[in-house]
């Protein structure tokens, strides 16, 4: 290949890039502005793309609504208690599992625990919806979320963890050993501080999917406890929807994860990829 | 009250590695284990510290039978191949760790560590973490960490062989000198043969399933019981000529099966030999082979020079002579031009003879 | 050297007694019943929450249960009708079409366009700097929450006065007294296809981005030192040494948008007139807003025996993939 | 076929705080056929001018070039130079057979011919066996071989070989000094060869470029660097095991120049020409160097002695390393494994006055 030749192709590819990156961003752009326009400006039957005014009181609206805050607060409690768990019990078992249980038996149980992250829940939410329901706690609660992501976040804390306890190095626990350390106080002293990084990915991407999840909750809640994408469709007047509330409250809800997201991007990688592409 | 013993160790995964082993390293003693990789030198050492549970026999810490105790409570330390320090703790913190376990108060952790990087010459590094210091410096810390722990058995993995050469003759030397590792039972593991030699009180050399000669130095290396441990030690490799007994004219000969080198036996190796009853295998070193004036005893006139390298203190020269490929060790300061004829001398009693079909030592 | 004798040390031939019968002793170090305590606890949960509700779809989808025989409790074996109800049914034939369409169209493109701008992005931009945040940009997408990203092209897909027509009606891509009904009849189901595509390609493009930065720079430089043109390097040696992690990544994507209904339930609720409808939604609409559950647990069973084919074939690609990795 | 030629080499990598001259004023000259090694420890710039050399390196400033032509502006490609990697930088995905035929595929040689090509390297490096399998099924040896086959098989101006024994045991590398010898007294090519191991070094090179601190420190054959070392540092560097040093003050007693080590009575004689030059010098204060196997054992005409006390008597088979006391001062001499040296023992030691090596304890460079 010639090197004009190469030149040409490499100007074409990055318009392409380019053409993605426009696409890619232009949403986002759109929902920004929107968020700050008034309800007038968004009405009109040609969509402003330079705004004419922008103004904040959309997030003071939002703030200011106890529905929407309460809907927040609910998706908090419901992330943060189910990504401990997942946490708590994926990294039991994942060390378990890294270390102790070998063979065809390790390694099966390992791969059954991963595969009920694939299936689709279509099979598991409709008996624990009429199970739920007969029980005290009920469907609409904290709870029954709360278990019931589990079903991803469990087996992808236990897998991930799993690698990432295979990752750090046997010898270094063995060397606690040999100093004297029961496996318990070396497994706190040595083998956990080796794995910290890698339980802060996961526990990131346990948080990011039990806070971005809206099916279940869809299916499930919606009166005493409603999380946050059960709540944006409610922002309406009418039949009428307010978009401009609609987005200040997606921005708003969406912030936490890009930023974890922009912040740990590099820890991510190997857990986006179920531990395959090292980041 | 240290003395280490094992009495018929065996383990093995998918294939046997350790066939009933049995050794007592006596209190005091620096015992080193030498064999090729992969033969199951760690995995012994593994067993001794607990790591590995032995699938039959015992091992005996000072008369006590530690068979079934954990590694955490034998008492047993133990530098690894890979040095396995804590890489989030500080060199200070590392080589604390064993008095941290036995939750020592900390004004005596202060001393016991500064005591220890004193004799090792790391103080200034007790501050930085494992991946700021060097490799020897890092072969220092794991020693360290054993060395305060004051175990009953000190347990060497191949402590020093990634190291530079020079390092390498630093910290031998550093072994030899450590009073520490006298007072209990010391193993140490090692594919080097000339660190091997260097330190060992005495040396096993490990086969496929175990030990096949535990001796001295010298025992092993001039005297070694099987072409096995005389093939494992020396650099360059011993040379081996097949040969057979021939009788010509009276004079007892043993003459090379391939090509045609033959030497003229006396009466005390002609008694040795009529033992083997078959052919011998004639293992000659490198250094009792010599590039020899006209007139010496025992010498080749048609030898031919086929390559030639000039290393560190030595040279090493590859000739061919009736059909043989030998290897000779001479001076660096030698030059040999591949072609050109040189004769060889040969201290004929030096040769050792094995049994051509099990590799035993004939004279052993 | 001829042959020499074999090592006097070497292996019998026969296993010694004690190597023929030993059995597996475990460790020393932890009892041999922690570890699958260990493991036991997720498990259970596991078996309470997927496996056990597996097993009650399995006996319902033979019984003729709805929302009146479940409250009595009384209902009645009916064999194969359910099964036979649902695949006569054109509404779910039409949606395992439009499931087809969606995968093909879907994950395929995701991860054709995932490759190619993740290549594009490190073999064409050599500043570090910019190529992080192009990367953060171009993968940001994929962390929004589905639902918000739903509500968000909902609104741009107004065929009136949508943010999307008029960008193309801005870009002179579409004469300016012409409206896209992105999310009519004809178009819903593409429309939901775009919108996947858009939060989605993310996921292979920051994996396979992330497998190239990894590949050992020395392999390219002895390919420079041979004289192999960029073309050359990127269809002999690039591609093929990321296929197994653009596999992977496509193996991801695929069983995530096999149950994937999310865009689908915000965007169209599976209209207009079932136009955009998935197997995976209809099932969760007869079973929990119809209370048919007979019937969806039939049509649930059918869609999760199609994902054990697949999840089995996916995971043990995987092994293979792994153990590999492991040896390297 | 290429003479190589370095001039006012200069590598300098820009950095924020503190940028690094990694190789400063480089001036080197590889003769056609020449075999050359680069040799230095770790971060001495040996690596960095190879780069430069191969062109995989941007030149800071400074001139390469082969047979009188400048390719500073050239491609790797077009220089025509081909290398084998530390790491060995094989392609994982193809077999031996097509990583060995990848420069041909390159140039575009047919099937036919490459696989020709192909059978005549796996003959030269004795690879025939393992043309099939794929990188990872090979030992490091293997893979070795397979990445010498890769540069061998280009018939380039030049070869340059980074480290490539430095992942090999000690057995398969002292069998690999020899079929690279072999190799290259074969071909009879332009080769440079990078390593940190004198030893490597010694045994294959015509000619040592001794790096240290980014600068070229000499460049000699093994005869320059054993007996004349410009500096400490390459008599220090080459040689194992390592050379004596003490520091040691010149004297003059009835036999002549004595150089009296400090704080012990150990004192070494040098030879005339030494002597001549150690008078030129103002400098009272010497380093004085002499390496473990300059000592012998043995008395004969001619020799200097010294006396001293066995404190470690290392027994290595094939020769013994003794630690010496004298007077206070410490040293190594190497011995015959048939002697029994006893810790304490008393023992006479004989060098030749020729041997001793003394530097300035400044300047740390070679008096004489």
């Amino acid at each position: 290949m010639s090197q004009s030749n190469y030149r040409l192709i490499k100007t074409l590819l990055l318009i392409f890039l380019g053409i993605w990156l426009v696409f890619t961003l232009f949403p986002l752009y759109f929902m920004i502005i929107t968020s700050l326009k008034p309800v007038e400006e968004i009405n009109r039957m040609i969509p402003t793309f330079w705004p004419h005014t922008l103004k904040l009181s959309n997030y003071a609206g939002i703030f200011a609504d106890p529905g929407s805050l309460k809907s927040l607060a609910d998706s908090v409690i419901v992330s943060v208690a189910n990504t401990a768990l997942s946490l708590l019990l994926g990294t039991l078992a994942g060390y378990a599992l890294a270390r102790w249980i070998r063979g065809a038996a390790g390694e099966n149980l390992a791969f059954w625990i991963l595969s009920n992250r694939m299936f689709p829940p279509v099979a598991v939410i409709i008996p624990m919806f009429f199970l739920f329901d007969s029980m005290p706690w009920g469907t609409d609660s904290y709870f029954s979320l709360i278990v019931l992501y589990l079903v991803f976040n469990l087996p992808l804390a236990t897998w991930l963890m799993m690698v990432f306890f295979r990752d750090a190095p046997r010898e270094l626990e063995e060397a606690a050993y040999l100093d004297g350390f029961t496996p318990l106080r070396a497994f706190f002293r040595v083998t956990l501080p080796l794995v910290f990084p890698g339980m802060i990915s996961v526990a990131m991407l346990c948080w990011i999917f039990a806070w971005n999840e809206y099916l279940f909750a869809n299916l499930l809640t919606g009166t005493t406890v409603k999380t946050f994408p059960v709540h944006i469709p409610t922002f309406t007047l009418g039949s009428q929807s307010l978009w401009n509330l609609i987005m200040a409250f997606s921005l708003v809800a969406m912030l936490p994860p890009v930023i974890l997201f922009i912040i740990l991007r590099r820890y991510m990688v190997r857990g986006l990829s179920l531990g395959v592409v090292k980041g | 009250m240290a003395r280490l013993e094992l009495q018929q160790v065996c383990k093995g995964y998918d294939r046997p590695i350790l066939d009933r082993l049995s050794l007592t390293v006596e209190e005091g003693e620096f015992f080193v284990i030498v064999g090729p990789s992969g033969i199951g030198k760690t995995t012994l050492l593994r067993c001794i510290a607990g790591l590995e549970v032995v699938d039959a026999g015992r091992v005996i810490f000072g008369g006590k039978d530690v068979t079934r105790v954990p590694p955490y409570r034998r008492n047993a330390a133990m530098t690894f191949e890979s040095y396995a320090l804590y890489p989030h703790m500080t060199v200070f913190e590392n080589i604390a760790s064993p008095l941290r376990a036995r939750r020592m108060d900390e004004a005596s952790v202060r001393k016991a560590v500064l005591e220890v990087a004193r004799l090792l010459r790391i103080e200034p590094l007790l501050d930085r973490r494992p991946h700021e210091v060097s490799g020897g410096q890092k072969q220092r810390t794991a020693l360290g960490r054993t060395l305060v722990a004051k175990p009953d058995v000190y347990l060497l993995d191949e402590p020093i062989s990634h190291l530079d050469a020079k390092i390498r003759h630093e910290l031998r030397r550093q072994f030899h000198t450590l009073q520490e590792l006298r007072r209990v039972a010391t193993v140490y593991v090692t594919h080097d043969y000339a660190e091997a030699l260097s330190l060992g009180d005495r040396i096993g050399v490990m086969g496929d399933g175990g030990l096949v000669q535990v001796g001295s130095s010298r025992d092993v290396f001039e005297r070694p019981n099987s072409i096995f441990v005389a093939r494992h030690l020396g650099q360059p490799s011993i040379n081996e000529v097949p040969c057979r007994l021939s009788s010509d004219g009276g004079l007892l000969m043993l003459r090379s099966l391939e090509g045609n080198l033959s030497f003229a036996m006396n009466g005390m190796q002609r008694a040795l030999l009529e033992k083997a009853r078959s052919d011998v295998l004639v293992g000659i070193r490198p250094q009792h082979i010599h590039v020899a004036n006209a007139g010496s005893a025992a010498q080749v006139d048609n030898a031919r020079v086929e390559a030639f390298e000039a290393l560190g203190a030595t040279g090493v020269l590859i000739a061919e002579t009736d059909g043989v490929s030998l290897t000779v060790l001479t001076s660096p300061e030698e030059d040999f031009e591949p072609g050109q004829p040189v004769r060889l001398g040969f201290d004929v009693e030096q040769f050792l003879y094995f049994d051509a079909v099990h590799g035993r030592n004939l004279q052993a | 050297m001829t042959a020499a004798p074999s090592n006097a040390a070497s292996a019998p031939a026969v296993a010694p007694d004690w190597f023929a019968k030993k059995h597996r002793r475990g460790n020393l170090i932890v009892n041999p019943f922690v570890p699958w305590v260990m493991v036991g606890l997720p498990v259970a949960v596991l078996v309470a929450i997927v496996v056990y509700p597996t097993i009650w779809m399995a006996y319902h989808a033979f019984h003729d249960t709805n929302m009146m025989s479940l409250f009595s409790g009384n209902w009645t074996f009916v064999g194969w009708q359910n099964f036979a109800t649902v695949l006569g049914d054109d509404r779910f034939l039409s949606s395992v079409k439009n499931l087809i369409r969606y995968l093909l169209f879907g994950a395929c493109l995701q991860v054709v366009l995932g490759v190619a701008l993740a290549l594009i992005l490190y073999e064409c931009i050599k500043n570090n700097t910019v190529r992080i945040v192009l990367l953060i940009l171009l993968v940001l997408p994929m962390m929004l929450p589905p639902s918000i990203v739903g509500v968000l092209w909902k609104f741009l897909l107004q065929a009136d006065n949508g943010g999307f027509n008029h960008l193309l009606i801005n870009l002179q891509l579409l004469p300016a007294n012409q409206r896209i009904d992105w999310l009519g009849t004809r178009l819903s189901l593409w429309s939901i296809t775009l919108v996947d595509v858009w939060q989605w390609t993310a996921l292979p493009l920051l994996i396979v981005y992330s497998g190239r930065v990894s590949l050992p720079p020395a392999i390219y430089e002895a390919a420079r030192v041979d004289g192999a043109s960029r073309w050359l390097v990127l269809r002999r040696i690039t591609l093929p040494m990321l296929k197994e992690v653009i596999a992977i990544a496509f193996i991801i994507r695929f069983m995530d948008a096999y149950k994937f209904v999310d865009h689908v339930s915000v965007m169209t609720q599976g209209g207009p007139s079932e136009s955009s409808e998935l197997p995976v939604y209809i099932a969760f609409q007869k079973g929990i807003r119809e209370f048919q559950v007979g019937e969806a647990a039939a049509q649930a069973w059918l869609i999760f025996a199609v994902a054990a084919v697949l999840i089995t074939l996916f995971l043990k690609y995987m092994k293979r993939v792994l153990k590999a990795q492991a040896i390297a | 076929m290429a003479q190589v030629t370095l001039s006012d080499l200069n590598k300098i990598y820009p950095a924020r705080d503190r940028s690094v001259h990694a190789v400063k004023d480089l001036n080197l000259t590889v003769e056609d056929g020449e075999y050359v090694a680069l040799l230095g420890p770790s971060g001495c710039g040996k690596t960095s001018t190879l780069r430069m050399i191969v062109g995989l390196e941007e030149i800071t400033s400074g001139t390469i070039a082969f047979d009188g032509r400048p390719v500073n502006e050239l491609s790797p490609e077009q220089r025509n130079v081909a290398m084998a990697f530390e790491t060995y930088a094989l392609y994982p995905n193809f077999t031996v057979a097509e990583n060995l035929a990848f420069p041909l595929e390159v140039r575009g040689l047919g099937k036919a011919e490459r696989d020709l090509e192909v059978a005549r390297i796996a003959k030269l490096l004795r690879i025939e066996s393992i043309l099939e399998q794929k990188p990872a099924q090979l030992s490091g040896g293997q893979q070795q071989r397979v990445s010498l086959g890769r540069a061998l098989i280009r018939d380039p101006a030049a070869f340059i070989l980074d480290e490539v024994m430095s992942h090999l045991d000690a057995h398969l590398k002292f069998r690999m000094l020899f079929e690279l010898k072999r190799i290259h007294r074969s071909l009879g090519k332009t080769t440079i060869y990078v390593t940190h191991d004198q030893v490597e070094a010694l045994a294959l090179a015509d000619r040592i470029a001794v790096m240290s601190n980014a600068v070229l420190q000499q460049y000699g054959t093994r005869d320059d660097l054993y007996h004349r070392p410009v500096n400490r540092f390459v008599a220090d560097f080459i040689g194992e095991p390592p050379t004596n040093f003490f520091t040691g003050e010149i004297a003059e007693d009835r036999e002549g120049m004595a150089l009296r080590v400090n704080g012990s009575g150990l004192a070494f004689r040098p030879d005339a020409s030494r002597t001549a030059a150690l008078q030129q010098c103002a400098a009272r204060q010497v380093t004085i160097g002499i390496r473990p196997q300059n000592f012998s054992t043995i008395p004969s005409p001619g020799l200097q002695t010294v006396s001293a006390r066995v404190i470690l008597n290392e027994y290595l088979g094939e020769q013994s390393i003794i630690t010496l006391e004298a007077g206070g001062a410490s040293f190594r001499a190497l011995a015959s494994p048939d002697m029994t040296l006893p810790r304490g023992a008393p023992i006479s030691l004989y060098y030749r006055s020729s041997d001793v090596m003394v530097f300035d304890p400044q300047s740390e460079t070679f008096i004489g």
